[in-house]
């Protein structure tokens, strides 16, 4: 029998297949296409501390093998958060869930880190310091590892939950701020984050997107994830998620081969509802494949 | 889910007709939409149902116009091929549980271009419940009007309006609204948006109530993304879902007066 | 009639497409596809002092929408290059070429362009400082904005001839790189070069090409290129000469409207040999559907 | 260049034949191949031709085997659909240039898996040219044995070679070739690298010339990007330009003895 299960800090997932944080709402959605507790875990869309309506429309573009989207971080703020959506949550999902927490400052973070780590459901922080569609806040963060590391340990502070920290792709050297988020405490590493991209309407002559640049993500972008979670993960101890572009079972091996310890499927939920339940299905086939009997064996199994 | 084209042909120079077989049995309301997924394209397209017969075998319609690539492409998909879609998206025109609209007796569909289409499922709708609804519905010029006849089948009153006044009456489908005899009861509309923004200003200067259905770029059709969400009077919404339809007291346009 | 020309530093071109070195050799394979005089003109094979195998095999892979190469290079050395890659050229191409320049030191940049600026050949040289597949050269110095200076001031001083940097897109600011460039001389810069990506074999669990990591084109890359080229043209005084992903007459008006002078074709060369004569083909169409009489118009007609 | 579908059939589990009907001319020796591209795949696939009419409405044949998504995919294809590739790209086995090979009266074809195929176009060529050629085909159990009937439907003696003995002589076809009565003349072989590794140390043992068809993961296929370069004897090959077919003296495993 192959053997999907994977270990994320403590808490043990029945499969690596997590989907990603602004891809699955809070998982109501796809609880019309399937019973989402088969899922490893999921990441629900990111929360901030003050309700958010977001980026003006139109948020989202096409692109070849992927999307734009510059949704800007919608969310009914923290509160609301707790006392509805994770509540509601309750009633159809029962496992650990993984919180995305936003900021604009590093106070922000902490607060809203402290607010959602306190919620029994939550498993483990995902801090993402590398949202592209917000002003004076979000990627700022993960551009440098001073700045990366200093929200990791404003969070650290506050909660004793598993922390992971999100990283931007957009940056000449990943595997310095990967580092410093670690030696600041992170319990590991989620990457990547979308693209910083743009598209431009050639009837109106104007940028497609309200917001000029959105973030690109979906297969197109899968070779630099993959590349990204390779050089992180052999330059730090803690586990990493890798993200980005995966959309089948055959990726969800690469992606572990190159290093990851779980994996992230964002984009392909939009177009397929049923993505990831079809991955975790296919996942025991794709094993038998490649001769793989105990999944979590062959994280890192490419490095050299 | 899976669907077989049964038809794909052009009904204008840049107007197509497709009707795709498969279990439609999601599809509740007129004006509720799909999600096409599209051979070589990473997003799904976006369609309102022109009409359908709901079953696990059934058959819908859908009435697209090229404007880019994808539709484009659409064009060349031979009858006999499969094609996944998602059904029974949106919330769709309300006839019922909302209180003005059951009321409303004749009420108006007014259409745009290929805002006309999801009109003409929902005026089979209102006529099976004993309402009286009148069409008008506006186009640019002579070449494009559409669906005219689909309209007349149905044996209501049908006004056709032409920005050039190529057929119909001349200038912009509210103009048009404006000359009708019948006095203004209830109004469904759909199309692009200057002409829902003038829609929306008369039914405010009438003060009667009414139901818009709106188009936004889509991530994911069915509420996950947020990619669509618009502000209203109510907070955000997200098109895809709490839309495509909105009343017209939750518009942020504010004219009523 | 649509009027498609373009100039760059005083060469006026009849069009603005420009086959990318490395996916064009020296032209002789596409001249059995069609009259390659119809092109803008080209940028031939990176060459370097000394001539270069290569890397080891294999050296390309594909990806969504994209392709990764690590080719690192391969080039009979730059004598050769002028005895008999420019020399069979001029028997077919009879306009001003563009000259790849490459180097693992700052003397080579500067030794390698001096030797192609000589040749009556060259209107324009193209200094990639931002290969991904070398090392101790290439990529490196396009990672900062002193080493990208450094490496144009070297070349600035050895010739008068239009001197292009070409940037990397693997970096956190490409604007500040291109400024630095600007600063130290040059006369336009050209973006984006390849994305750094990675494939894994599932069956070896090796990565698939022997250099394990390679460039991402094709276009995947599209919106980020298109985002960079918006945002560099914007920053900068000189032309921007766009790259990255474009396959079609809309993509060349897609990239002059976020701010390109001039647009390369890359990767499509290589799926579609006869793609360049079909864009230009296509571009007077393309220009009328969207209302474009004088194609250098439209450059940078998105900004805001 | 835009060919027609023409069959495209299962041989064995994993390898099917596909026959295109299109401009053909390109093609002039066998061991070239063609550049294919398959819909909503990037990159194109290069397949060595198996046989060809050339004409300008002519056929060719490649068989091939499903080893990832772009072949899987392309089991799907129907007949009639249409499909661009690039034609009569590379040097191919060389009958005439070649003293060696021109002179060889009893050449023998080895052949191993999916590297069969071109031999078969060679051989026809052979016969035609008045020399008197023999085949080795090995293949990895009897239920991947491809082609052997066509071989011997043109009138030579074929050996055929499963590495698990299910169906003829048992072991690999270099062990095979060993066991040959007649002599060793002149070699054309294609198939997996172990397989031509092993036959030309084994032509390096025995003093004799050879032709070998290599592979190499792709850009573009007609010697513009330089991702297949192999070093040589004589320098780096790009092969799908100089290659794919390397004559044993410019093979860099030095072997002979
Ligand atoms: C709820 C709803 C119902 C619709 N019903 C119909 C209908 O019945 N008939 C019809 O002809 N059209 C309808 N549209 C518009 C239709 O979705 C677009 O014309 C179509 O997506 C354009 O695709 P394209 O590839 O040709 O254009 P491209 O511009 O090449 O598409 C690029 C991307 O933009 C999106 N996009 C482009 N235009 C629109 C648009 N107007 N609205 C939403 N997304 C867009 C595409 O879906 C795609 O993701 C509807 C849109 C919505 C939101
Ligand atoms: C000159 C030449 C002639 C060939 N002739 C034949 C033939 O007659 N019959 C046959 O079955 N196969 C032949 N092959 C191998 C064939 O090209 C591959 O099996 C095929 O490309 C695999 O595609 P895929 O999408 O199924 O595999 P994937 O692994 O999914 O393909 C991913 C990428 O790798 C490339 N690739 C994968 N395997 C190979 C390979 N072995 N050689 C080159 N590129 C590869 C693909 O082209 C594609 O770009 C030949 C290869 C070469 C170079
Ligand atoms: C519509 C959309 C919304 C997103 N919102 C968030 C978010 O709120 N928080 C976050 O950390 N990442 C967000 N992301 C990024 C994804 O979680 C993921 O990192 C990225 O999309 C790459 O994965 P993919 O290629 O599988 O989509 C969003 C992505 C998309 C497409
Ligand atoms: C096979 C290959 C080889 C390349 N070699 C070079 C090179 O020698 N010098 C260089 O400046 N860029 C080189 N590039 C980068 C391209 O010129 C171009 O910048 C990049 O591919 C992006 O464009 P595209 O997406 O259209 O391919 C190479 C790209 C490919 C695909
Ligand atoms: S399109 Fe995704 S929420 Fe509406
Ligand atoms: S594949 Fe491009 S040179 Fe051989």
């Amino acid at each position: 029998m192959a053997d999907t299960r994977v270990t994320l800090s403590g808490i043990t997932l029945d499969n690596p297949v997590i989907p990603a944080s602004g891809t699955f709402g809070f998982g109501q959605e796809f609880q019309d296409y399937y019973d989402i507790n088969v899922l490893g875990t999921f990441s629900f869309k990111g929360t901030t501390r003050e309700p958010r309506l977001g980026n003006p429309t139109p948020r989202i573009a096409e692109t070849a093998c992927g999307m734009l989207n510059a949704v800007g971080l919608q969310n009914p703020g923290v509160e609301h958060v707790i006392s509805h959506e994770l509540a509601e949550l309750a009633t159809f999902f029962h496992k650990p869930v993984m919180a995305n927490v936003n900021g604009f400052s590093i106070e922000e973070y902490a607060y809203v880190a402290q607010r959602l780590a306190r919620q029994p459901q939550v498993g483990w922080l995902e801090v993402n310091v590398s949202c592209p569609n917000v002003h004076g806040g979000g990627m700022a963060f993960g551009l440098a590892p001073e700045s990366a590391a200093a929200v990791t340990r404003a969070v650290r502070a506050v909660t004793d939950k598993p922390l992971y920290i999100k990283l931007s792709p957009n940056v000449t050297d990943i595997v310095s701020i990967a580092r410093a988020c670690e030696d600041a405490g992170a319990d590991g590493l989620c990457l990547i984050n979308t693209l910083l991209g743009m598209r431009i309407d050639l009837r109106t002559r104007k940028p497609l997107l309200a917001n000029r640049t959105g973030g690109l993500s979906g297969p197109a972008v899968f070779p630099v994830a993959l590349r990204m979670v390779y050089q992180v993960s052999q330059a730090v101890r803690v586990p990493v998620i890798g993200m980005g572009g995966v959309a089948s079972a055959c990726d969800v091996v690469e992606m572990m081969l190159a290093g990851a310890t779980a994996v992230q499927v964002g984009a392909q939920n939009l177009v397929n509802p049923c993505a990831c339940r079809e991955i975790i299905e296919d996942l025991p086939r794709v094993m038998e494949r490649y001769n793989i009997q105990t999944l979590r064996d062959i994280t890192g199994g490419a490095w050299k | 889910m899976k669907f077989t084209v049964q038809e794909n042909k052009p009904l204008t120079a840049t107007v197509y007709r497709m009707t795709l077989r498969g279990d439609t049995r999601a599809l509740l309301r007129p004006g509720q939409f799909v999600q096409l997924q599209l051979p070589g394209f990473y997003l799904r397209r976006p369609f309102s149902v022109y009409d359908w017969s709901p079953a696990e075998r059934g058959c819908m319609t859908l009435v697209y116009k090229t404007v880019g690539r994808g539709t484009e492409a659409m064009t060349r998909i031979p009858v006999g091929a499969t094609l996944d879609a998602l059904v029974g998206l949106g919330n769709g025109f309300i006839t019922d549980d909302i209180p003005a609209a059951a009321a409303a007796r004749a009420p108006l569909l007014i259409g745009g271009g290929v805002g006309v289409p999801p009109l003409y499922g929902l005026c089979r709708r209102l006529l099976l419940q004993g309402q009286r609804p009148a069409a008008v519905l506006g186009f640019n010029t002579r070449e494009e009007v559409i669906l005219r006849a689909d309209f007349e089948a149905l044996g209501i009153p049908v006004t056709v309006a032409t920005v050039d006044g190529s057929e119909g009456v001349k200038g912009f489908v509210a103009d048009a609204v404006e000359t009708l005899a019948a006095p203004l009861d209830y109004v469904y509309t759909c199309g692009p948006e200057p002409m829902l923004r003038a829609v929306h200003a008369l039914c405010g200067r009438k003060g009667v109530g009414g139901q818009f259905s709106f188009e936004e770029r889509m991530g994911c059709g069915f509420g996950a993304c947020m990619g669509c969400t618009c502000e209203t009077v109510t907070g955000g919404k997200r098109i895809c879902k709490e839309g495509p339809v909105l009343v017209w007291e939750e518009i942020l346009w504010q004219t009523r007066g």
